[in-house]
């Protein structure tokens, strides 16, 4: 009865938690980056005043659109929040665990992709369009990517249950495999794909015709703008965290560990996620972005090393039996 | 002396002789109408009380079955055929002395077809289809137009030799009966031969078979001798039509089919059911393809029956009860269905003033309940169910996979290309906008009606004395 | 007289056979005419023969049939026709004569190896009668599908028949209804033919049945 | 079709007997019980027919008691809607009436047939029926080829089947399944049973390259006819393939499923990428069947290498996935045929490209087709993602099987069901954005009205069982026990500790652990947490709302011309995908400065299917009947002459022989 409830507790401090860290871990690459490039930069905590700004504006809304338009921000940030709960931050000990495993992870981020881009559409722009079909080409090619990692996990680990995954690394080990590093590749072309990041996508360009993200949200203002950019964050958030916990899971507390374990976790969680960050603002500044119909190439070799991973494992264990 | 297989046969003979002395054309079609109704009651007291078979005529399961439905299908012919010919003589295509000529020589040419089927001499036999050629020739022949004519002439040429081979083979057949039966009528009587078939030399009864087949099966219309069917078909009256297409080929094939129970009843012979499958498989295959290039609404059915006659002749070939079963089955269905369709066809070709099949289409929206019963008559000839032709085609494809599963891809691919091309005419005859000016119906669609849900109800279920029937006529083919 | 009586009969049917042989070799209609003459007269000959040595008096009336018939009325009638239509044009073939003769000498040695190897329960004699029969027959097939002129086919065809009768005559005890039934055949299709060429007449001017067949099939071709 | 005494009697009549199925099957898979027989008068002499109910074809009674039932609502008010529409009307109701109910009858049929001979019957009841539905549209251009089309196909089908069947009923003609199932043919006449059933059942599905029809006739029929035929008539065809496959032909090899699902992951990719293409909606719809038939046999192909595996859990875990699959795909391609129906009645066109808007002009059609949409795209925590999640699992125990080929095989398989389930997500955006949102691009979306209530209330009922269907899943799936009995041997084990809550397939019985995946948990606290960030926005955030002219980058205003259109919609795909396979290719025309012309974008796409299997053989038998129909035009003599070929070729040979 205890763990119940502590899983409950967890899972409310998780959601707590990757709500309160995200736009910090945005200031953190922005200022990065600005460093990287010699800027001074903002400070790291700005994203928390813009979005505090944008909740206090009132919101315009463009003629011609529909209920779904305002209720998009809605679904969109919901979903991502939701998805970022269930990946382990600092304790594998989520009540929501059970309730959505790996490729339910995927298909919530689907879901708050879908809305998004009938979000762009909804106003009937051409920039909204622009975007709607780009994100919808990426997004095809990024999540079967994702889920043949997911599959080289789960084959690895016997599990598709992020805390499982966790669990089965941090009890038994699983050495090193060509096949991880593989996944790790692709995961992290998707990761970049998915998050909006160079060179696929550039979150700070207002350039029109080299958007993808922000033009399906170029409409959006205030509240609801807000929301969006809310879950942006929590989407690199989650990235980053899912990378971190599949890949370097050492730190997390498991079921039956101490409050010091979970503070333990706590810590580890914010060193990866800056060394996370760091990594991303130097890979981002040491490359430019690319033509968008190269972004099929791209994906499709992430897909390709994801498919290899798996084929890999069966080489790799093969001989085991 | 007067029994029902007797009065089967006078009852048409003297009414061919009366109608030729009728001029009145109403009474004339009525008269026709009353004798094949009478040949009909005779033909139907054939099944309640059935006569000795003698020396002259025989009477058993098979060709009782046959003489009914011949009989049947003349009867529903003559009915439409009231109708049909009383537009002709409207529009003048006919005179009333060709008219007087027409009846006579349908009353005629059903008792040659009785005659055919009830003979038990191999020589009546012979002189039944070759008096049953020279009907039709006649009939064929009776617009006078030169396309009709030289359907005839085609049509005479073309049978004729065919008749004279199979005169060949029954000669053949009679000088291998005769060191055992002796000479006379006996050598010549099919009863007779039956018990003796093992006795006689197995070498003679397989020449003999190759000439009866190349004979009466130009007549059943096998590939590649099938050349005379669709011109006569198309060029003759459509009552004609009707029954070339549901009976004379029947006749034809029933013929051969005799011989091959002599030979299957000799063991030494051939097996003759070999000769029929590979011919029954050309049939359907030429005749399948042949479909699609049709322009003239006639020829196209005209090919379909070949089509079917492949399917017939196959079913027999292959043999056992349950292809044998089907191959009855499928005849007498066949027979029903395609006359139908001549019927409608018929109609159709009056209501549009042509023959061509582009100047035929949209007939469910001119002409509904015309429409709507040719185009149940083509699903039904395309073997879809309700129809009984599905359950046949059903029995006859898994017969062959049965017994011979490699025969059934061509089998199955000439059913596949028969079905492609009648399904592309049904939907351009019945379907889309109806072409050029179209005339209102006066006629009754009733006989096609009648045909159409005897085919279904017999699809979906067979009354049980019918069933046994079918198979002792099945057991009886061997 | 067994011994006679075959060698007779022998000779009958291969002078029928050679007039077959003779009428695929003819080019002119009216010699195509009198050699079919000769056959039928050679054919009431063999009729004759057989029914003396088979002691049965029906088939003189056969051989009666064919001399009355097919030797004189209907090749009279076929001269008149040919004399009114006005054609007295040699026989168009489809082949050469060689090719036709080789052809002819084909089939005469297909139906010697079918028919000779027939158990020896029938007799000789019917079994020599039979392949001299098939092989008229044949032979009459081939002149039929040679020739191009519808005399020339009608010709052929009444070969054909005698070919028939040749078959039906050599078979001990054949009863009559088969004679009497070819009699009819033929006498039934000379009328059709005549009725046919007076159409013919009227709508062609011409015998040659290239000009019938311009409505084959679909006349829209 | 058409208002009257006559039509709401029969879809009345049919909507009644429809739910009357569905009760039957309902109650029937809720007891469990042994297989029900019923012996009929009719059928073919000496074997009669005789119907039989078991768990395998309540379930797909199921489906088609459901969308029978709608389908006859959605009918009766669809001519209602359409026919006072200026340029659109219906087809005549005399072309619909008789044969919409012999079409559900013929679906009946042949799931309730106990012999092969029912089976085939009730097959071709259902072509001939649902040609007949496809050709109440005969005046419409396209139809009339459609209409042959598929019935051609049918034909292959149903001879293909025949044959199957043949082949297993051995000869002994054991035309019976119980009597079939009992024998065993050799194993050489099974491999040919199976493959003919692949081909016959999946021409019917729409297997690619089978599939040419489906795409032209679904659409041409009515839109209840077309939800009836890619809901659940490709369903009844999936059934056959389950019931030779699984049941009749015995203990499977291991390349029959490879083989089923080889087929299946091209047809869903490929299913999917032609939808991405299309402009006609209901076409659309019906390339998306395709590619949902592609992922149920994608995953019976997987049961069925389990199966010969001997690993049956896992086959049953895959089996169950298409089952369920069957039955979501029933519901949201109803829902969204009837939606596509009623964008038909309103604006009178389906073409993608007239259409936008229609979320305020349909604002109740609109959410329901928001939710088949998501459906569709197999999105949690609706019921495409739950039998698609499924049907992972049984992936992902690919490495179980114990053929190398396979495991590998497995992976790639998963490969093209995930780039499908993605793919198809990007396809029903776009349908739905493009239909539904943005700005009206023609005069005909600007004057659509919402369709009436039953049009409504065909709508609602499928949707609502999405839903459902999608957050309780378990219970869904303890209906499809006896089914996954029959079929492999075994049912799925109960699920995990909160029952019916959960899907957590495998569990202890060997395979993965730990996997789970609870639809009404995340509808629960997804929803917990929108309720929580709304209720906290309106608290503390600006509530004002302002309407303004869109932005667009600042942008004028201009017509909407300027919004992405469908096919500039799927350009960045088209370029990825359909450049290779498809041949896509685009010219655009540009005026050049100063000049006032008007500028083109053509675009171009050719189909493999159609240039590499239809074509070819249609001109193979256009070929060989253009020659010999030589044969109709020679000379007597000639005639003469086959003749006399044919006599000396017969007797040449038994001269021989002799």
């Amino acid at each position: 009865m205890t763990s119940v409830l502590l899983s409950v507790l967890f899972q409310l401090v998780q959601l707590a938690l990757v709500l309160a860290v995200a736009p910090l871990l945005t200031g953190c690459v922005r200022f990065a980056k600005a460093r990287l490039l010699g800027r001074s930069g903002a400070d790291p905590l700005q994203p928390y005043r813009t979005l505090l700004r944008l909740f206090r504006k009132e919101a315009v809304v463009a003629h011609g659109t529909s209920w779904l338009f305002r209720a998009a921000p809605y679904a969109v940030f919901t979903l991502i929040w939701l998805a970022a709960g269930l990946v382990p931050t600092f304790s594998t000990q989520l009540v929501l665990a059970p309730a959505a495993d790996l490729i339910a992870l995927v298909a919530l981020l689907g879901s708050a992709r879908f809305f998004t881009i009938l979000a762009g559409m909804d106003a009937g722009t051409a920039f909204g369009g622009i975007g709607a079909s780009r994100e919808a080409m990426i997004a095809t090619l990024a999540e079967p990517a994702m889920l043949m990692v997911i599959f080289t996990l789960a084959i690895l680990l016997q599990t598709t249950s992020l805390a499982g995954i966790v669990e089965t690394i941090l009890g038994q080990g699983v050495g090193l495999r060509i096949s991880l590093a593989l996944g790790l590749v692709s995961l992290l072309m998707v990761a970049i794909a998915e998050a909006g990041r160079i060179p696929i996508d550039n979150p700070s360009t207002h350039l029109e015709l080299t958007m993808v993200h922000e033009a399906m949200v170029l409409e959006y203002s205030g509240r609801h703008l807000a929301l969006m950019e809310l879950a942006g964050m929590l989407r690199l958030l989650l990235f980053m965290a899912l990378i971190a916990c599949v890949f370097c899971p050492w730190g997390i507390a498991r079921a039956g560990d101490g409050p010091l374990v979970w503070l333990l976790g706590l810590v580890t969680f914010f060193g990866k996620m800056m060394v996370a960050v760091a990594a991303l603002a130097v890979f981002e500044t040491s490359i430019a972005k690319m033509r968008v119909f190269r972004i099929g190439e791209f994906l499709g070799g992430a897909l390709l090393l994801g498919l290899l991973a798996s084929i890999f494992l069966f080489v790799s264990t093969g001989f085991k039996g | 002396m007067l029994n029902g297989a007797v009065l089967v046969l006078l009852v048409p003979a003297l009414f061919a002789g009366l109608l030729l002395l009728v001029k009145p054309e109403r009474l004339a079609a009525r008269l026709n109408c009353v004798g094949s109704a009478l040949t009909l009651a005779a033909a139907l007291s054939l099944i309640v009380s059935r006569p000795q078979s003698g020396p002259t005529l025989l009477v058993d399961d098979f060709n009782v079955y046959l003489v009914v439905l011949t009989a049947f299908v003349g009867f529903t012919t003559s009915l439409f055929s009231a109708g049909y010919i009383a537009d002709e003589v409207r529009s003048g295509r006919l005179t009333p002395l060709r008219l007087r000529f027409y009846h006579a020589m349908f009353q005629a040419f059903l008792f040659t077809m009785l005659l055919a089927l009830l003979a038990n001499n191999l020589g009546l036999l012979w002189v039944a289809v070759e008096g049953a050629t020279l009907t039709t020739v006649l009939m064929v022949s009776l617009y006078r137009t030169p396309a009709a004519i030289e359907a005839a002439w085609k049509y005479f040429i073309l049978c004729g030799v065919g008749i004279a081979l199979a005169l060949f083979g029954t000669i053949l057949m009679y000088l291998a009966a005769q060191p055992v039966l002796g000479s006379g009528a006996a050598g010549m009587t099919w009863t007779e031969l039956l018990e003796v078939a093992a006795e006689v030399d197995p070498r003679i009864l397989n020449l003999a078979f190759i000439f009866l087949l190349v004979g009466y099966g130009t007549k059943v219309g096998l590939a590649p001798l099938n050349a005379w069917l669709p011109d006569a078909h198309a060029e003759g009256p459509t009552p004609i039509s009707a029954v070339l297409s549901g009976l004379l080929l029947n006749v034809a094939l029933y013929a051969v089919l005799r011989f091959k129970m002599l030979l299957a009843a000799n063991g030494a012979a051939m097996a003759p059911g070999v000769l029929m499958t590979v011919m029954g498989l050309g049939t359907l295959l030429l005749a399948a393809l042949m479909l699609y290039r049709r322009r003239d609404v006639k020829r196209f059915f005209a090919y379909s029956s070949i089509e079917q006659m492949g399917i017939i002749t196959f079913a027999f070939g292959l043999g056992g009860p349950l292809a044998n079963f089907a191959g009855l089955l499928h005849m007498a269905l066949h027979s029903l269905t395609k006359s139908a369709i001549f019927f409608a066809v018929g109609h159709a070709i009056h209501a549009k003033g042509s023959q061509r099949i582009a100047d035929i289409t949209g007939l469910t929206v001119s002409h509904p309940a015309l429409g709507w019963s040719l185009l149940l008559g083509i699903v039904a000839i395309a073997g879809l169910p309700p129809f009984g032709l599905f359950m046949s085609e059903w029995m006859i494809v898994s017969g062959t996979v049965g017994a011979s599963p490699w025969l059934a891809l061509p089998l199955v691919l000439g059913l596949l290309l028969g079905f492609g091309a009648l399904i592309l005419r049904a939907q351009s005859l019945c379907f889309g906008a109806p072409a050029g000016d179209s005339r209102p119906l006066q006629a009754s669609l009733a006989p096609i009606y009648v045909h159409l849900l005897l085919v279904a109800a017999i699809g979906l279920w067979m009354p049980a004395p019918l069933v046994a029937w079918f198979h002792s006529v099945a057991r009886l083919l061997g | 007289m067994g011994e006679i009586g075959y060698d007779v009969a022998h000779l009958l049917g291969t002078s029928i056979l050679l007039v077959s042989f003779a009428l695929l070799y003819q080019r002119r209609l009216t010699s195509l005419i009198n050699a079919f003459a000769v056959q039928s007269v050679l054919l009431a000959a063999a009729a004759a023969w057989q029914g003396w040595i088979q002691a049965s008096p029906h088939l003189y009336l056969t051989a009666l049939i064919a001399l009355v018939l097919k030797a004189v009325v209907i090749p009279v009638a076929l001269h008149r026709i040919i004399a009114r239509l006005g054609i007295h044009r040699t026989i168009e073939r489809v082949l050469g004569v060689a090719s036709t003769l080789a052809l002819a000498v084909g089939l005469v040695a297909l139906s010697l190896a079918l028919v000779l190897p027939l158990a020896g329960e029938a007799a000789a004699l019917t079994r020599e009668d039979l392949a001299l029969a098939l092989s008229v027959v044949l032979l009459a097939l081939l002149m039929m599908i040679s020739r191009r002129n519808a005399i020339g086919q009608v010709v052929g065809f009444m070969s054909l028949e005698n070919g028939l009768i040749l078959a039906a005559i050599g078979v001990k005890g054949m009863p009559l209804v088969v004679e009497m039934s070819v009699a009819f055949a033929v006498m039934v299709a000379f009328i059709i033919f005549g009725v046919f060429f007076f159409q013919i007449r009227e709508r062609f001017d011409s015998l040659d049945v290239q000009y019938l067949e311009r409505f084959r099939g679909e006349g829209d071709r | 079709m058409g208002r009257g005494p006559v039509a709401a009697l029969i879809y009345g009549g049919s909507g009644v007997a429809a739910l009357l199925v569905t009760g039957v099957a309902f109650a029937f898979l809720i007891q469990g019980d042994s297989p029900w027989h019923l012996k009929i008068p009719i059928g073919p002499p000496g074997l009669g027919a005789s119907l039989v109910l078991d768990g395998l074809s309540a379930v797909f009674l199921l489906a088609v008691g459901l969308a029978g039932a709608t389908a006859s609502v959605f009918g009766w008010g669809y001519g209602r809607d359409g026919a006072h529409k200026p340029g659109h009307h219906g087809p005549a109701p005399a072309r619909v009436l008789p044969f919409f109910p012999l079409f559900l009858a013929g679906m009946v049929m042949v799931l309730l047939a106990g012999d092969a001979f029912g089976f085939l019957f009730g097959w071709e009841v259902m072509s001939v029926a649902s040609w007949l539905l496809v050709l109440s549209t005969h005046d419409e251009p396209e139809t009339p080829r459609a209409a042959r089309l598929y019935l051609v196909m049918a034909a292959i089908g149903s001879l293909c089947l025949m044959v199957s069947f043949g082949l297993l009923a051995g000869p002994e003609a054991a035309f019976s399944f119980t009597a079939m199932r009992e024998q065993g043919v050799g194993d050489g006449l099974t491999a040919l049973a199976v493959v003919l059933a692949v081909l016959g059942a999946g021409s019917k599905a729409g297997l690619v390259p089978l599939h040419i029809w489906l795409p032209l006739a679904h659409p041409a029929a009515p839109s209840h006819v077309s939800a009836l035929m890619s809901g659940v008539m490709t369903k009844v065809a999936l059934y056959g393939l389950c019931r030779i496959l699984f049941d009749l032909a015995g203990m499977p090899d291991w390349w029959w499923g490879a083989l089923l699902a080889a087929l299946g992951s091209l047809t869903a990719v490929a299913g999917v990428l032609y939808a991405l293409l299309q402009d006609d909606i209901k076409r659309l719809l019906a390339y998306s069947t395709v590619e949902n038939v592609g992922f149920i046999c994608l995953s019976l192909g997987l049961a069925l290498m389990f199966k010969a595996d001997g690993k049956p859990v896992i086959a049953a875990l895959a089996f169950s996935a298409a089952l369920l699959h069957v039955l979501n795909h029933s519901l949201f391609k109803t829902l969204l045929f009837y939606g596509a129906g009623a964008v038909v009645a309103a604006t009178g066109t389906r073409s993608l490209e007239t259409l936008g808007g229609l979320i305020h002009r349909l604002p109740r059609t609109a959410p329901l087709l928001l939710i088949g949409s998501a459906a569709a795209s197999a999105l949690p925590p609706l019921n495409g993602f739950a039998s698609e999640w499924l049907g992972f699992q049984a992936i992902l125990n690919g490495p179980q099987l114990s053929l190398w080929g396979l495991k590998v095989g497995v992976m790639v398989v998963g490969v093209f069901a995930a780039l499908a389930a993605a793919l198809a997500a990007a396809c029903f955006l776009r349908f739905f954005g493009i239909a539904f949102l943005g700005r009206p691009r023609s005069a005909e979306a600007v004057a659509a009205q919402e369709v009436t209530a039953p049009l409504q209330l065909a709508m609602v009922v499928p949707a609502l069982l999405c839903v459902l269907v999608g957050i309780l899943p378990g219970l869904v799936l303890r209906l499809l026990h006896d089914a996954a009995a029959i079929a492999v041997g075994t049912a799925l084990p109960a699920s995990g500790s909160l029952g019916w809550l959960w899907l957590a397939p495998v569990g202890q019985a060997g395979g993965l652990a730990g996997n789970s995946y609870s639809g009404f948990f995340v509808l629960l606290v997804a929803g917990g947490l929108a309720l929580l960030v709304f209720r906290l926005i309106r608290r503390h955030a600006a509530s004002g709302l302002r309407r303004a002219d869109a932005w667009g980058c600042g942008y004028p205003p201009v017509g909407p011309v300027s919004q992405y259109s469908g096919a500039s919609f799927a350009q960045p795909l088209r370029r990825v995908f359909a450049s290779g396979v498809f041949q896509a290719r685009e010219q655009v025309s540009m005026p050049e400065p100063g000049e006032t012309g008007a500028a083109s974008h053509l675009l171009r796409w050719r189909d493999p299917a159609w240039d590499f299997v239809a074509r070819p053989v249609w001109a193979t038998v256009d070929w060989l009947a253009g020659r010999l129909n030589h044969l109709q035009f020679l000379t007597i003599r000639r005639y003469l002459m086959l003749m006399f070929a044919t006599l000396v070729t017969l007797l040449a040979i038994m001269a021989v022989l002799a």
